[in-house]
């Protein structure tokens, strides 16, 4: 094991490491909501991204901890990505206190401002103008951030896809627009909504690069988002990535929706083959990046914070109920 | 009459059954009927909205009708709110009977464009000659820590929009009755129904019948309060005025089944007698339906009021997570038995 | 003077002939209401397509009278090469009884179902998902119709031009749409709203065919149209056309806005050279389709109908004001 | 206070000033100089909007904005209201002050999901951590046979929404006060003109004031009926309250200024007062704003109104374009003054 690269794409290993370590702490992330949902304390619809954790954790490297980030229901691998502390989370999908929204926002609409998440969205589409316009705002303020949206194949379909890539070409602005296409929204698959299963093509209308990717593997979206960073960085106007994946677990919960019959079985299978973090850790393995230990180590050490993180959450106090009518409206001012 | 009666729980039904040997329904099953029967007699009927075709049929709404009519009628379309309403329109305009189906009411504020200033406005704007049939079917969703983008419930937005009427059933019965009649009135018809009281269970006749609109039903009668609830509150206010039947206040409850039309009469008339009035409303207070009803009171005789009104509202806030807020949040049978116990305290 | 096809084209006579008569009668009918306008007593906000004629003419000419035609606020053009009579129109836009909405909706509302123009929006982009679901109703009943949608540059900036697109292109419905770009929204530079001055290019993401067309050239959207409206016909699907054109006068009114310094007046100058009407006749004088006389003739007996057209909107009386509560809900019910 | 008063003229408006030595500006210029303070004495501040930098500058209300500020602080946008307003959503969560202008209210159907779904809940959704401090502007239109789709008045929608705030000055005073105060609020605020009042003239400071919003007014004291009048109507109350003076009515007139907050207190304490309330208001009647002032009253003391509730509206139809039509459509001071006599002979 050494830090050089140690690939064709010249990417440090040090940095492929902190890919697999990301994509392992959101998939034990979810996996242990996944143990915790049935005691039914947990009271916040939990839409999981287990199968896509390749695309948050390859666009996130790229970014600063000031850039802007707007996620959408599906946002845990976000966030964390982001470098939320899983406390915060937990704690907010059991509505505590010490949740990152104090209880008010539940699994749907986490925010944190301070690594320039500014709350989320779970209006399909809802996000993709909202990323544009703290886009615009850093234009105006040449602050040098970026923004990124992430937002699934059922958030093309939107009219403010339309509306936000349009302006975002027309006034060249810093974000990053990654479309997760795991081919449904919810039940419904990408060919009951859209004519072909290309989303990328849509960005030529509007002059806008793009490029369709594998989305689960990591190299290829950590590539492709830092072309995308730094254009925008530079001024260079927007970028669309489109990360075709596939989600594990049912639209919410838990659950697996195959078992009821919701999509085929046999896409979750050769899905399950193409596992985001099997393929880069077994890379990492087979080049001698990593050595089995180390990989253990990371599971151990990310289990151990996550379970703290739950435990945290769990004795976070409940919000007094009084705070139902606090932040209606901001008391600031100017 | 069967039809008034609303059964708190299936042990309510089953005694209510035993006597009249009634066909009962729940609230989903007469819903779902009440399309497939559309579907059956009438080729202009389909079925639009996102997941309607799924496994879930729309919490067991829509289940099997796709099986039974086909894609092509019962059709599942891509997450475009605005556009796909605007599809609907222009098919309605075209003759069909469009059904929208929204899994939640929060999804509205992304096509008010096309209902507020196309289809509301569209029979008017051309004189008479083009009708919109459209009936636009939304739940109100709620709990489970849902939070402000998945719980609200925006009937007094549709209240104001003069061209649309609005259905509010609270039981299987209405449910049904009021569906039909929607998709036959010929204009566009915002209905609204209730998420928690889908597995509530009533009298349900087989046959397609109508519910006709404008015409409120009084669900118990009474003479110390008037209780004026709505859809899921229904089953709140009549829980708490059996109760406080025991404790010799007399409430009557009175549901209006549509907004628009309104019967004011009936209202009227009850508050008349009562001397007071509650508002009983499964959405926020400020700008919201109760406002309207008991100004109409008030246009007709503020002598009647014996007391001042009551809203019962959820907070006037977004809807918080939480489920000790959320808890907080919505109003139940006890704030109504509160509410009424404090107005006669008076 | 003959009827046999004159050009390359291939075009009839007596349809170039057509086309031409019906330009005639949509520039005569908005220059008469610039003569009545400052009476003040049509008492509606018109918005006059002079110098867009050949749209509306080259498109109008393949549909059928129940073929579906939704138009927008610059809607006159569309309903008169639809067929619609002049005295209906008039009349609705000086509120009377004889409108063709009994004086509710005015200029920006007609409704003549008996041509398949089933009311109009004058809410941007509004009559684009319109024309979408009458296509729909079309295709489910196989009813053979073809739907026809006429917007402007500004209403393909709205997120319900990608919906439609979108959903038309999905189920492969019978509708045309026609984007008049005349690259203004009200003042609107087409450069201060999109990224790009070819609306036409966003079709390609949709899978949908489209060309660009020189809106001025009667004859080349009449080819463009013929073809998009046999494939509709046939069940080919949706086509896009996108005509450039220019609007010679303001965007609501009977004023020339340049004079207001609204937009650069050596543009309104270039544009007038190359008016639909006059390029249309010059070549037919030219081919020997027409003769001055025959010219001269068309303009005569157009302006005798209209202005016995006008004379009967004049005539005709106002609604009684109890017709204000009249339709606000059919009563036909089922 | 030259503040409290409503120039019904320019004459009225110069005797006025002959004894008090006031700058006065119109209702158009007060907020065209409020935006132009805002933009000098605020970075964050910008203006966007379908043709903002137009000549004709949005009614005159951003008249040579641009040429002073620039293309980038004064923005011509796409015809694409919905994703616009999420865009100014953005910018506002980012720390920006965007003010976005809607010519005509009859738009904001097309941004509702952002208006409604995100910057009215952002605030509580984020448990605190971001406010959207994003200003509104839309101006009711209405005449010239406009028609259904450019002449509605939709106020009454977003009091329903909590999380919003809603200014409707009337006078030039408040057009500048309050559209500063809505600026530096930190909240999203409805701002709500009327174009039939732009040219209406009276008092403006020329510093950079703010008005406090839930503060109402009496623009005219009185004691046998309280007309609470928005906006125009303002002037049309005023009108009638004058006229009616001389015939020996004494009418007190009330300008709320604010929807959200209401001054409850001051429209409760003149009912107590004068026993009657009237409520003029400039869109249609049903769900509308006057059900929830009425029912703000009843709660407090039903007993207090000695005479129905009267509401003052548009027509509960959508808006006709012919002008005879519209001539019936559209309350005047004529209304109010036969609406109080009416009431007054009970
Ligand atoms: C405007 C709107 N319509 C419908 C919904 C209900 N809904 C929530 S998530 C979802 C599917 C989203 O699909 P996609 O964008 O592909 O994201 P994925 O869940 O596949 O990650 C739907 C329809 C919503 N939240 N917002
Ligand atoms: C949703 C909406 N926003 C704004 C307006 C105001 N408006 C009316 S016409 C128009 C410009 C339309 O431009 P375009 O679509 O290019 O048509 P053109 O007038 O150039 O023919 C605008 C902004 C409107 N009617 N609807
Ligand atoms: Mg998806
Ligand atoms: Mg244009």
């Amino acid at each position: 094991m050494s830090d050089c690269t140690n690939n064709a794409t010249g990417i440090p290993a040090s940095t492929l490491k902190e890919l697999l370590r990301v994509m392992v702490l959101v998939r034990r992330f979810e996996e242990k909501i996944i143990e915790v949902y049935g005691l039914q304390d947990m009271k916040s619809p939990v839409h999981l991204c287990i199968g896509e954790e390749a695309i948050a954790a390859g666009v996130c490297a790229h970014l600063r901890p000031d850039d802007y980030l707007f996620t959408n229901h599906r946002n845990h691998g976000h966030c964390l990505a982001k470098g939320v502390d899983p406390k915060v989370l937990y704690a907010e999908f059991y509505g505590r206190v010490d949740g990152c929204c104090r209880g008010k926002g539940g699994s749907m609409h986490p925010a944190w401002p301070e690594l320039g998440i500014l709350g989320t969205s779970a209006i399909v589409g809802g996000g993709i103008a909202l990323a544009v316009g703290t886009a615009l705002a850093s234009k105006m303020r040449q602050d040098g951030r970026v923004s990124v949206t992430f937002f699934g194949d059922g958030g093309s379909d939107e009219g403010t896809f339309h509306e936000g890539l349009n302006f975002a070409a027309l006034k060249e602005l810093p974000v990053i627009f990654v479309c997760e296409n795991n081919f449904y929204a919810t039940n419904s698959p990408l060919a009951a909504r859209q004519p072909h299963p290309d989303i990328y093509k849509r960005a030529a209308g509007y002059g806008i690069p793009a490029t369709a990717l594998d989305g689960n593997d990591v190299v290829a979206i950590y590539l492709a988002a830092q072309d995308a960073v730094a254009r925008a960085r530079q001024g260079g106007g927007p970028t669309l990535l489109e990360c075709k994946t596939y989600r594990w677990k049912g639209h919410v919960g838990p659950d697996c929706d195959h078992e009821k019959g919701c999509r085929p079985m046999e896409d979750l299978t050769a899905w399950m083959e193409k596992c985001p973090v099997e393929l880069l850790k077994e890379d990492l393995l087979g080049t001698g990046v990593i050595e089995p230990w180390w990989y253990n180590k990371v599971v151990q050490e990310t289990d151990q914070e996550l379970d703290a993180a739950l435990k945290f959450a769990k004795e976070s106090p409940f919000p007094p109920k009084e705070e139902i009518y606090l932040h209606v409206y901001c008391e600031k001012g100017s | 009459m069967p039809w008034t009666k609303v059964f708190l729980s299936e042990d309510d039904l089953q005694q209510f059954k035993a006597a009249e040997n009634l066909r009962s329904l729940s609230y989903v099953e007469a819903l779902r009927e009440a399309q497939e029967q559309l579907l059956e007699s009438d080729p202009r009927v389909f079925i639009l909205g996102e997941g309607v075709d799924d496994p879930g049929g729309i919490f067991g709404s829509t289940l099997g009708l796709v099986e039974k009519f086909g894609p092509g009628r019962v059709i599942d379309i891509p997450i475009a709110e605005n556009g796909l309403t605007g599809v609907a329109v222009g098919a309605a305009a075209a003759g069909m009977r469009p059904i929208f189906v929204h899994m939640r009411m929060d999804f509205l504020p992304m096509c008010m464009d096309q209902i507020v200033n196309h289809a509301a406005k569209w029979y008017y704007m051309s004189g008479g000659r083009v009708p919109i049939p459209l009936v636009i079917r939304s739940i109100i969703g709620r709990g489970w820590g849902s939070a402000a983008q998945h719980s609200q419930a925006l009937h007094a937005l549709f209240m104001h929009i003069p061209g649309l009427k609005i259905a509010m059933p609270s039981t299987p019965y209405d449910a049904k009755g009021l569906l039909i009649a929607a998709v036959e009135d010929g204009n566009p018809v915002m209905f609204i129904e209730h998420r928690w009281i889908y597995n509530s269970v009533g009298y349900v006749p087989e046959e397609k019948y109508t519910v006709p609109f404008g015409q409120g039903v009084v669900r118990k009668e009474g003479r110390e309060v008037t209780v004026v609830a709505l859809s899921q509150m229904v089953y709140e206010a009549a829980k708490a005025a059996r109760e406080l039947e025991a404790e010799g206040i007399s409430v009557e409850v009175i549901d209006p089944r549509t907004l628009n039309p309104l019967d004011d009469e009936l209202i009227c008339n009850s508050v008349k007698k009562t001397g007071r009035l509650v508002i009983a409303d499964v959405a926020c207070k400020t700008g919201g339906v109760g406002g309207e009803i008991a100004c109409r009171v008030v246009e007709k005789a503020p002598g009647w009021l014996k007391a001042p009104v009551k809203r019962i509202n959820f907070a006037d806030t977004p809807t918080p997570s939480s489920p000790v807020l959320e808890e907080a949040y919505y109003p139940t049978s006890l704030t109504i038995k509160e509410t009424i116990k404090e107005l006669l305290r008076r």
